[in-house]
């Protein structure tokens, strides 16, 4: 067990997945001698060497369109995206072959890769530097996306992730790269992809959310219970897809109320499908519309005014008191 | 040196072997023994009536659109026999015979074509990719075969297509830089056949060949006589022999002509002459190719007539396999649309495969293979 | 007034608003001596030239990167992108700067771009060539989208959208170009960019889609009379971006009970999204959840399949029923 | 002509004026007056200090993390200064100088780092786009200027930037591509600094220039040294000429050296040696060009300090102006995050905006300018 936070638990996993598994190799635009704009890579090429940590030109398409080549001749690339408001420039190939390959051959072909994309907003980043938009990814078929939430569960979904014999998006909450530490176990763990966590218990009404969205959503659920006395529970995802519905309505079907918290903007965000799950699943069960608290439909603002277009606790409550009062 | 001119590479070269009237340079010609250009010849001629069936096939309405490949076959042809089994092969879409020559059945090019993901599995122990519909994207695929090739240190290569007009797209650019900056084993041919669809080469670039664009790359080009199927051979064998010895990839153009039109739904008549599509039928690469064997005394008049029939029986016989797949309750199981997208099918999948199976039973439409094993509940309450 | 198809009413808006602005270019893959692989740019090289009417490069980032350009240097620009499949290849151009000029430049730099894309199945087509991917725009902020239903309205919305100050998403329903005739005056007609049509009265049910899938639903909706003596009411969204929750709305609070069709996947759909709005704002309407008949969460399969992926009026019918009997 | 090498254009050049020791090839020497080259220097002087300055504001925490442009400003310069007001620029990120130049006030490059879109807004009358940040996209943006520029039969020019990493994009190769088949009035200038943030030249290419790309677009390429900025101007003076006349677009590689990290969040002792770097601050073109300056009579030591005086009073000013901004309710009002994104918000939208506004009116945050002018009801109905 060692004390570390999200950026070091990442850098472990990439470090031991690389010395487990010599299928492995972690490719991105300054993963190697730069040690990765956020250091993620950090002691990655010193250990394992340019054939297995690769620096590439810079070209998103041409990272993921040669990981795809890779992961089908055998190895298991873990690329990174150096932003995720980069990945654009990737999209035909994340949609029309990484998500493909293993359906249209009917298993004969298949991708076994991992995309990193450090996503959102709050570290008074550049323009294009905040974007958080797991949608685009939530409607192709074929791939699967997780998003961690802390140092612990952020090491063993990497791992799942790169043991996954499909192509997994892995979203990185940089907000939180650094803001926390946890014990991490010394032996690797994984996570199983598709399930999510109840992280706190109540009856009262159900907090939905992922990534660096969940602190916002304890904090408000912690205030709800102090100033309100109002016991919330907390869903986090882990996984956006697949979505792990049972979880979600089970704890809906006992509130009656809920709120699903996300960055990304709104219209067709993550929360949507949430409410239609929910809507599909447990209707009758549910007191109050089920409220989102998410990005508006506005690219988010340069930084100046960022803090106003994030999901904080304060907006989180006044949702759960509207959807309490309702 | 305040003004000068950049020296540029040397290595960007044309090349031409068998002339448009069977006349073959000695020098160049490549040392190919009878059964190799029998098994040459053979495939290209396979495409050719295949494709020709396969447009019979599409008029009946019993394939789809497709993208003819008449005029291709010196170009996949010549570049695909300088493999090994073992390299790879990542094709466009008219890379017919040299999909048939790899190993793919030819009901299995009919199956893509008529619309069954089976169609698009390559068959085991094929080192080769799919049919590629999005243009220029199997590049980086095929650089990054190659650049696993390089980091394993294997001694394998891998060769890959597009078209002129895919040249445009960003991929290409990227697919070989990439390829170029880790010396990677690939081949990049590209099938000149100076449109794309309706788009003459002059309105797609301003630069007098494709093959110069190596120079972008570092990397020899160079520009064959696409219709020549020993030029396109011998550019291919020695590029693949550099690739695996470690010098690296190649780009090279082959200059033809597609003899049809873009697909079956184009009309070609729209963008080209009859002249200029008279003229390039003079420069069929199968006519060449057979005087030269016939010159050669590899395969004379007789002998080329069995082997047309043969080729015809195949096909029969092959339509014949295609229309059983294609009707087989199996292929035609709506629900297989759920059963190949992961390795586990998530639940949520599961749930939507159930309620189109419910959906087919209520209809009375369940395959016989999918029914008794229908879930009783909705996984929705009603509270 | 004169009758005609979808095609040949997008052809005719293409063809008026050439003539009547000189800002106005038609450009894309094919769409100038091939008049287009759909034939919607019939007659326009003839007529206005190759400067008006400009046959591309083989690129589609180079198509709306261009076009992009070519908007904020005051022309109108129109551009092709021969299949929606291949759309993907532009999607940082219109993520990253057709959506977001305006808004970056607070107004000084502006983007009046039309993007069409012939989208959806049901044509027998080859591989990459039956996409429905409109969540990818509406979660795109910035963007507006449109999507015609018949011959009428494609021209009237087309025009609409080439007059708008904004890059709008012009999805053209391939599926029935030439499935019917419609009277088109002679005036140019324009229809207000996010409003939606009530095109079906009812008071027992609402039937929201759009597009290709608008011809199911109506169909639907007459067997349930028919069979059933169910009188559905149907809304034709028209717009998905800016979507019309105001007729959604009213028509649901009247019914009670919803379906929303669409051929897209499901999750994260425009559905979802319709779903999240009736809940946030007529929950207590609602005598049923909201159903949602869709494609599924698989890539459309090739086409001997695809008739099973798309929603018809057949499973529109059924999830009135169970919607109906709740 | 079984094989001979392709001939390649000859029009692929290296060009260089002014020396590292200031010692000027009289021959190529650009006619400029005493005035013109008064107005580069000060441009320049401004960008250098301005990025000084810059980087002490982003340490004090008054803007956010930027890219600086020290070592960039002979390339951006040398062939801004080749353009006409009427005229259009497409900067990507370096070209501090080029834009000040243009018109754009430095609080209002503050501003841009400083985390406000109003410093994304190009002055009234200044046919520049803002700073962009996905790499090599721009150059799109400027094609499609050019192509306009051209269908509309005007005399204009257009002149765009890019790194040398960016080259490997996509995106570069369509620009060129487009531009060329349009023979669309556009000069692309590579600022190649050799580094894409920390990956070398050699890793990102296998060329040895990125001036002989042009050979993949039938134009001309030019390699100049980066920092001579009579060289730069040189280059870009005959390349906008041709452009104007009708002869199309040029590629100019501008060789030069960041003297900074990549951004203020870089370490650049991670991947360059301080050897190279300080080789390389040997060679600043500031230098060489104030002895340039002084050496024909231009500008002597005094006027020298006496211009370096005045710039630092115009950045102070500069300064005190942004602090202003940045801290003026008006651009500090978060709603204004509503108010642009389309010509009219539409109700979804202004339903978000009346949400945000009443959350910040509970809170007590509401500007006040936003004050009383609330709407009473929430768009949601309790039934
Ligand atoms: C990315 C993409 N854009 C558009 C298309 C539609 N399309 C199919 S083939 C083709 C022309 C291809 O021309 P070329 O590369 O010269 O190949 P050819 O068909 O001539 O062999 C186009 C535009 C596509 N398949 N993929
Ligand atoms: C599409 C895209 N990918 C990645 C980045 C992150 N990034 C910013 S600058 C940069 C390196 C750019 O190198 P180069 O083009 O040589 O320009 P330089 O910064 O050296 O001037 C990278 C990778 C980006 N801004 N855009
Ligand atoms: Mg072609
Ligand atoms: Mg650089």
């Amino acid at each position: 067990m060692a004390e570390m936070n999200m950026a070091k638990a990442i850098n472990k996993a990439l470090y031991e997945a690389l010395e487990r598994d010599e299928r492995v190799v972690v490719l991105g635009e300054d993963v190697g001698a730069d040690e990765g704009v956020f250091r993620i890579t950090e002691g990655l090429l010193a250990k394992f060497g340019d054939k297995r940590v690769i620096d590439t030109p810079l070209a998103e398409s041409g990272i993921i369109g040669t990981s795809i080549g890779m992961a089908i001749y055998g190895l298991r690339p873990v690329a990174e995206i150096q932003f995720a408001g980069f990945d654009y420039y990737a999209f035909h190939q994340i949609e029309s072959h990484a998500s493909r390959f293993r359906n249209r051959t009917r298993g004969r072909v298949t991708v076994p890769m991992v995309m990193r994309f450090p996503y959102g907003g709050g570290i008074r980043a550049l323009e294009h530097h905040s974007e958080s938009r797991e949608t685009y990814y939530a409607h192709t078929p074929g791939l699967k996306i997780v998003v961690p939430s802390g140092p612990r569960n952020a090491r063993a979904l990497l791992h799942s992730a790169i043991q996954d014999p499909d192509p997994v998006v892995y979203y990185e909450p940089k907000a939180i790269y650094r803001a926390f530490k946890e014990e991490v176990p010394d032996t690797i763990e994984t996570l199983p992809i598709g399930r999510a966590q109840v992280v706190r218990e109540g009856r009262e009404i159900t907090l939905i959310s992922y990534g660096a969205s969940l602190r916002q959503v304890l904090e408000a659920a912690e205030m709800l219970e102090e100033e309100d006395g109002v016991k919330a529970e907390v869903v986090d995802l882990l996984s956006i897809v697949p979505m792990d519905t049972k979880t979600i309505v089970d704890s809906v079907r006992k509130t009656g109320r809920a709120v699903v918290v996300h960055e990304a903007p709104r219209n067709c965000g993550i929360a949507a499908e949430v409410v239609a799950r929910i809507n599909e699943h447990v209707f009758l069960y549910l007191e109050a519309p089920v409220a989102r608290v998410t990005g508006y439909d506005v690219p988010i603002p340069y930084f100046s005014k960022e803090k106003a277009y994030l999901p904080d606790a304060d907006r989180i409550l006044d949702a759960c008191r509207q959807t309490l009062s309702f | 040196m305040p003004k000068k001119p950049i020296k540029l590479p040397e290595n960007i070269e044309y090349l031409s072997i068998l002339d448009e009237n069977a006349k073959v340079d000695k020098e160049l010609e490549p040392k190919l023994s009878a059964d190799d250009l029998k098994t040459m010849y053979r495939y290209m001629v396979l495409a050719r009536r295949g494709d020709e069936r396969m447009l019979n096939l599409q008029r009946q309405g019993r394939i789809g659109t497709f993208p003819q490949s008449s005029g291709h076959e010196a170009v996949s042809m010549g570049s695909v026999y300088a493999l090994e089994k073992s390299d790879w092969h990542v094709p466009a879409y008219r890379e017919f015979a040299g999909m048939l020559y790899r190993g793919w059945p030819l009901e299995t090019m009919f199956l893509y074509w008529g619309g069954f993901e089976e169609g698009a599995v390559p068959p085991e122990g094929v080192n080769d990719l799919p049919i590629c519909v999005p243009v220029g994207s199997q590049l980086l695929h095929a650089a990054g075969i190659g650049m696993a090739m390089r980091f394993k240190e294997e001694k394998k290569v891998v060769l890959t297509y597009f078209g002129d007009g895919s040249s445009s797209e960003g991929d290409f650019h990227e697919a070989l830089n990439f390829a170029s900056v880790f010396n990677a084993p690939v081949v990049f041919v590209c099938q000149n056949n100076q449109y794309a669809i309706s788009v003459p080469l002059a309105r797609q670039m301003k630069c007098e060949t494709i093959a110069q664009r190596a120079v972008s790359y570092g990397m020899p080009g160079v520009k064959v006589d696409g219709n020549d199927v020993l030029a396109m051979y011998a550019a291919t064998a020695a590029a693949v022999e550099r690739a695996r010895a470690g010098g690296g990839p190649t780009l090279i153009e082959g200059l033809t002509y597609r003899m049809t039109p873009h697909t079956t739904s184009d009309d070609p008549k729209r963008y080209r002459s009859e002249e200029e599509m008279k003229q390039w039928a003079n420069k069929d690469s199968l006519i060449r190719f057979a005087r030269y064997l016939e010159d050669k005394g590899v395969l004379d008049g007789d002998a080329r007539k069995k082997l047309h029939e043969e080729i015809d029986e195949e096909i029969k016989a092959a339509v014949k396999r295609f229309e059983e797949q294609a009707q087989s309750e199996e292929l035609l199981n709506p629900l297989r649309m759920f059963d190949y997208l992961y390795a586990d099918t998530p639940p949520d999948l599961d749930e939507q495969r159930e309620e189109l199976k419910r959906f087919l039973a209520k209809k009375g439409k369940l395959p016989a293979s999918e029914a008794g094993k229908e879930q009783a509940h909705t996984g929705r309450e009603r509270g």
